[in-house]
């Protein structure tokens, strides 16, 4: 493992715990009906974006899926226009045309995301594509769960990737469901990473969530890719502690064993994370969370609907 | 096949789907059901639960998200004598394997001049509501029905969501079965035994003759809530429901516009290229130089589908934008505003998803 | 941008096609061609010939066969500035990237608020002649009219092939050209210099008092000649190129129906759920009230494509079928057949493909 | 390689040499515009058909491409229809509707066969289910181009047949181009077999196209597969001698270097395996299928064409 400046291990945990707070208190007012559309909750899952995300600079792209909440705050998306998004206002990240599923942030290189699985496989590459046409020293990243890895597409993707030798770094968020299918019930051998290397694209898994080595891995891929030799491949285990989609814990519905999601809440990344800064640092960061996260659901009630003037806005572009 | 309605007992939309399908696996081993999601404890708003506890697992499972081989497996069970039902959760993801349905599965009776047949059920459910937006909102029925060797049905009631699923199985066609989320908690008569309802033959559900209002799907129930805010002020609006789209039955259709002299079609996709192009443009073909008429369309706004509520409800038609609209073409631009009806199955639902 | 044609200069449609690229490709380095075949020693029928020398191997290049990825591919790099052309040999294939064009390309922009946007050019080549079967003769315009956010183009002549394919390079959002592989080897006048077609400007091709034909694609071409026929029994017909379907220009139809008070519409598609159903039912939205008219439609027989030559003649809609729809149109149900009129394009056509 | 009866191995020839005939003929008649469509030939590629099916039972299955005359011939498709069908005849196998792209023998098993790239690799694995479903003995095989390999769907497909262990061998014959692109310009590193292997298929890869060694290797297959075993997937070495449609070389479209066709048909497999056979017993079959090559484009020149009346038969199935 690199060596860990203290600095970025607190930007880390902060960044942990946002996404880890903000989702609270999603969980917290979605019986009000505030946030009148579907959302996928990353609880559990903060890890990957955070541990992928301290291994890129700035000027990295990110692409990612309806699962979006961790990594649009991980990539420095603003809090407070992502709230308002998920309440459908004006002042959300697409003036509430997009909800939880479709956060964008452009400011900081946060692509739009989709609802449609493994949709934006191909996106990624063609940005590295470009990337690698223009010279530029900006890598894509792409986030996406296990169950992308049963379309099609998919593999076409990872195949034009290599081919080219694009910069492009692929994270397999494997949460081992997709909804309530197991991932054994849907690839004959679990391994994502034995398929991607068969399209000679280096892969690296990283077993139980663990935030630094993620990061560690990351840099590392990122450094290869940086370097030229193309695209990479990691494949990070973790785990869902809420339902598939919206607010609620699932055991009720007896898909997987309460065992297997007992042992991943103790094996809490946010937690652990935490424990390695010293007490008053964290409890600064936690006063400091907490106050960004009230102010962005108060922004977020602050701000107005937009008007039925907005419904045929950008349907194109001029 | 077909029985009249003789018994009195009602079901929801989703438990007329489920029986239908069951009875028919019940009837022939060679039906199976299987997609995304389809044996979980949710049981696809209970329209396939339990069926894996009394067919077992071969016949009703789970698949990976491979949309598009999935459809090919469907048409290369029934190349094989099976009968495969493949349910999408959405009809959105019918994209993924439009090469499938429109390549193989239309083409395969006629490119082997009867040598094959595909007799495939493809459910695909609208999902509407609890802020869907553009991805996971959309209907493609018209994709459907510009191709030759497709059949493709919208059942609006609990009766013709058994009657078109039993007839769907039997079909020797590829079928597209649509439905629609907002319709499943609908109750209504079915028989209890197994019927089939009869494709292109379109329901009238209410009579009258100051305007014909055709509706497909969901917009069924919305055009019904617009008849009675048009009853107000006396205009006596005919509904029609197609009830299968291809075959699409235009003589019902056009035996009402002959009376009314006015149509409005309202779709449940966009109007361009849409169901409400073809069946206007159809009753032109078959009135012109025998009977004028005056028609309107309505559908999706010409937009992506938002997914904030205050543009989602301007995104939709609704009953009041149907009445508002049948009363002007029978009346002109007036100055009536219909009240505020509620559509209780969107106000009512809550999410998650 | 746009500029009058004032050259006498004549080049095919594919010359055309091949010099507005070119010129934008010289403009705008982003601009780059990619697609199955499009840097082979053929060209794709000479319209990407040589773009490999003169612009290296990043900006036209062969690709795997993954229509599906490509198109991602193709969104992606527009999201990152740049102006991919990827090119269809068959717009059939175009069913394998169903998903990519209107889940993601069509739904960017409005989506993420107008955070992106997608300017990719999708050439699509229509296949016709030399028994090209059910699965590589399918036109599917209508697919990409009916969903907001994308444009489609079918220009007809090596004029509008060039202004069209420039004027779809420089929009910023998605647009679908349609091509069409009998139009290839027309000859036309059309400028050197760079210049834009307007989107949405339908072209009267023809003037006539009598009947008015609106054609798409090849049609157009179908449709001139029938006009010729037409004119032998004193009809004038009014022969409109809409150029561009999405946006579709129904102010030009409209005011031309207006006058003839007759129209026929010649599709390069089924009929059910496509263009011509939409451009009658549009009609009769904006003349009901003001002006009767009467209608016809012509398109592919309503059956998939067969191979054989006796059966692929009477699949598509001929100079002589549409003269004689017109005719009748006109005078009613007559007793006038039409000269056979050879369609050279097709007759001397001759494969491999 | 396992022992060959001498009687199997005039039957291989003939099945070799009917379709290298046939096909030689219809290069013959293809300027005089009676076969109006286009054909994808497969001269050069016999073996793989040939030395597959020889591995076959009747009852089993097979399901091909466009490039389909080998395939329809060796699996027992009728001659005479299917020249009839090239002519667009009323007694081709489909009426003339099919044409040389969609070949179909059902009563040999013989599947329709498609033009759109890959796409009957998911229908022979769903056909493959049925027969597991229904415990029938009879296997799929699914014969498709190296470029299906491409394609997305065909992931998809190996996957959904190694989750559900269904009786189908896939084989992969490799001509090395898609048109006229070379293999190596569209795959990272040439192996489909590789990546069959990541999806937990075995794999097997013929070299040269040596028609028996293609035949043990599908029989070993084959018996894996009525074993229970699941899936298998044999890739095919081959070269086609022609253009990639129509009946012409193709060697002024310079894609390809002489020297490697030339050493292809140097490798000829019909008459190498020709020359295994006796003298006597080579001429006869020669002759043999000299009269029955004559007869097929005789009863297709006899044949008449469709009625117009056929135009809308078919569209649906009773
Ligand atoms: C193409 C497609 N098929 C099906 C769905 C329905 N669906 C939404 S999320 C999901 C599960 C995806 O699982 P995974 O990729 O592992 O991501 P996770 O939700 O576990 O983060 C499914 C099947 C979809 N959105 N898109
Ligand atoms: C999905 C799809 N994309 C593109 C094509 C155009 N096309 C026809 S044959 C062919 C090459 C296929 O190569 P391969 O699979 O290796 O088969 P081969 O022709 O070499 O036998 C292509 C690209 C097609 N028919 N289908
Ligand atoms: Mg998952
Ligand atoms: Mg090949």
């Amino acid at each position: 493992m690199m060596a860990i400046p203290e600095r970025s291990l607190s930007t880390i945990y902060r960044d942990l715990r946002r996404i880890r707070r903000v989702e609270e208190k999603i969980i917290e007012v979605y019986s009000s009906d505030k946030v009148k559309s579907p959302v996928h909750l990353s609880i559990g899952q903060e890890s990957v974006a955070v541990g992928v995300c301290a291994a890129l600079e700035p000027q990295d792209i990110a692409f990612g899926t309806y699962r979006g909440h961790a990594l649009y705050l991980a990539k420095g998306g603003d809090m407070r226009r992502m709230i308002a998004e998920l309440y459908g206002k004006v002042d959300g990240c697409a003036r509430g045309k997009a909800g939880s599923m479709h956060l964008v942030d452009m400011s900081v290189n946060m692509m739009g995301t989709s609802a449609i699985v493994a949709t934006s496989l191909p996106l990624a590459v063609g940005y590295a594509f470009a990337l690698k046409a223009r010279k530029e020293k900006a890598i894509v990243v792409c986030f996406f769960g296990e169950g992308a890895m049963d379309e099609g597409v998919a593999y076409e993707s990872l195949n034009f990737a290599a081919l080219r030798k694009l910069p492009v770094l692929f994270v397999c968020e494997n949460n081992q469901y997709a909804i309530y299918s197991h991932v054994r019930d849907r690839m004959p051998h679990g391994d994502p990473c034995a398929r991607a290397r068969s399209f000679n694209i280096p892969t690296e898994r990283i077993e139980r969530g663990d935030t630094l080595a993620i990061r560690d891995a990351s840099a590392k891929a990122a450094a290869a890719i940086r370097a030229g030799e193309g695209p990479q491949f990691i494949e990070c285990m973790t785990y869902r502690w809420r339902d598939h989609v919206g607010p609620d814990e699932d055991r009720k519905w007896k898909y997987r064993p309460d065992e297997e999601l007992d042992a991943w809440i103790r094996n809490d990344e946010v937690a652990r994370v935490g424990a390695m800064l010293d007490d008053a640092t964290r409890q600064r960061i936690d006063a400091e969370v907490e106050a960004e996260v009230t102010d962005a659901f108060a922004f977020a009630d602050a701000s107005a609907f937009p008007g039925g003037e907005e419904l045929d806005q950008y349907v194109f572009s001029a | 096949m077909s029985s009249a309605p003789k018994s009195d007992r009602s079901l929801t939309y989703a438990e007329a789907l489920y029986e239908g399908t069951r009875q028919e696996m019940e009837r022939d081993p060679g039906v199976f059901v299987f997609g995304l999601g389809v044996d979980d404890a949710r049981g696809m708003y209970g329209t396939t639960l339990d069926l894996q506890n009394v067919f077992g697992a071969d016949r009703n499972f789970d698949t990976p998200l491979s949309e598009d081989a999935m459809t090919g497996v469907a048409i290369g069970a029934a190349l094989a004598g099976m009968r495969p039902i493949h349910v999408h959760q959405r009809m959105d993801f019918l994209l993924l394997c439009m090469n499938q349905l429109v390549n193989m599965a239309a083409k395969s009776s006629y490119m082997f001049a009867g040598a094959v047949n595909v007799p495939i059920v493809v459910r695909a459910i609208i999902g509407r509501s609890w802020g869907q937006g553009a991805q996971h909102s959309q209907a493609f029925h018209s994709y459907f029905m510009h191709v030759p060797g497709l059949k493709v049905v919208a059942p609006s009631t609990p009766h013709d969501a058994k009657g078109c699923m039993i007839a769907a199985i039997r079909d020797n066609n590829p079928v597209i079965f649509m439905e629609h989320r907002m319709l499943y908690q609908n109750r209504g008569i079915v028989p209890e035994e197994p019927f089939a309802v009869t494709f292109g033959q379109a329901r009238r559900l209410t009579e009258g003759d100051d305007v014909t209002i055709v509706a497909v799907s969901h917009m069924v129930v919305e055009a019904l809530r617009a008849k009675h805010l048009l009853d107000e002020v006396g205009i006596k609006a005919e509904v029609i429901d197609p009830v299968t789209l291809a075959p699409l039955d235009m003589d019902t259709i056009a035996e009402s516009v002959g009376r009314t002299g006015r149509v409005l079609v309202v779709d449940n996709s966009w109007t361009m290229c849409g169901a409400s192009s073809e069946i206007v443009a159809q009753l032109v073909e078959r009135l012109q130089g025998s009977r004028s008429f005056r028609t309107a369309r309505l559908g999706y706004a010409p937009t992506p589908c938002p997914t904030t509520k205050p543009l989602e409800n301007l995104f939709y038609p609704t009953a009041m934008s149907i009445a508002q609209t049948a009363y002007e073409l029978v009346k002109g631009k007036g100055d009536w505003t219909p009240a505020a009806v509620e559509a209780k199955e969107i106000a009512e639902f809550r999410g998650p998803f």
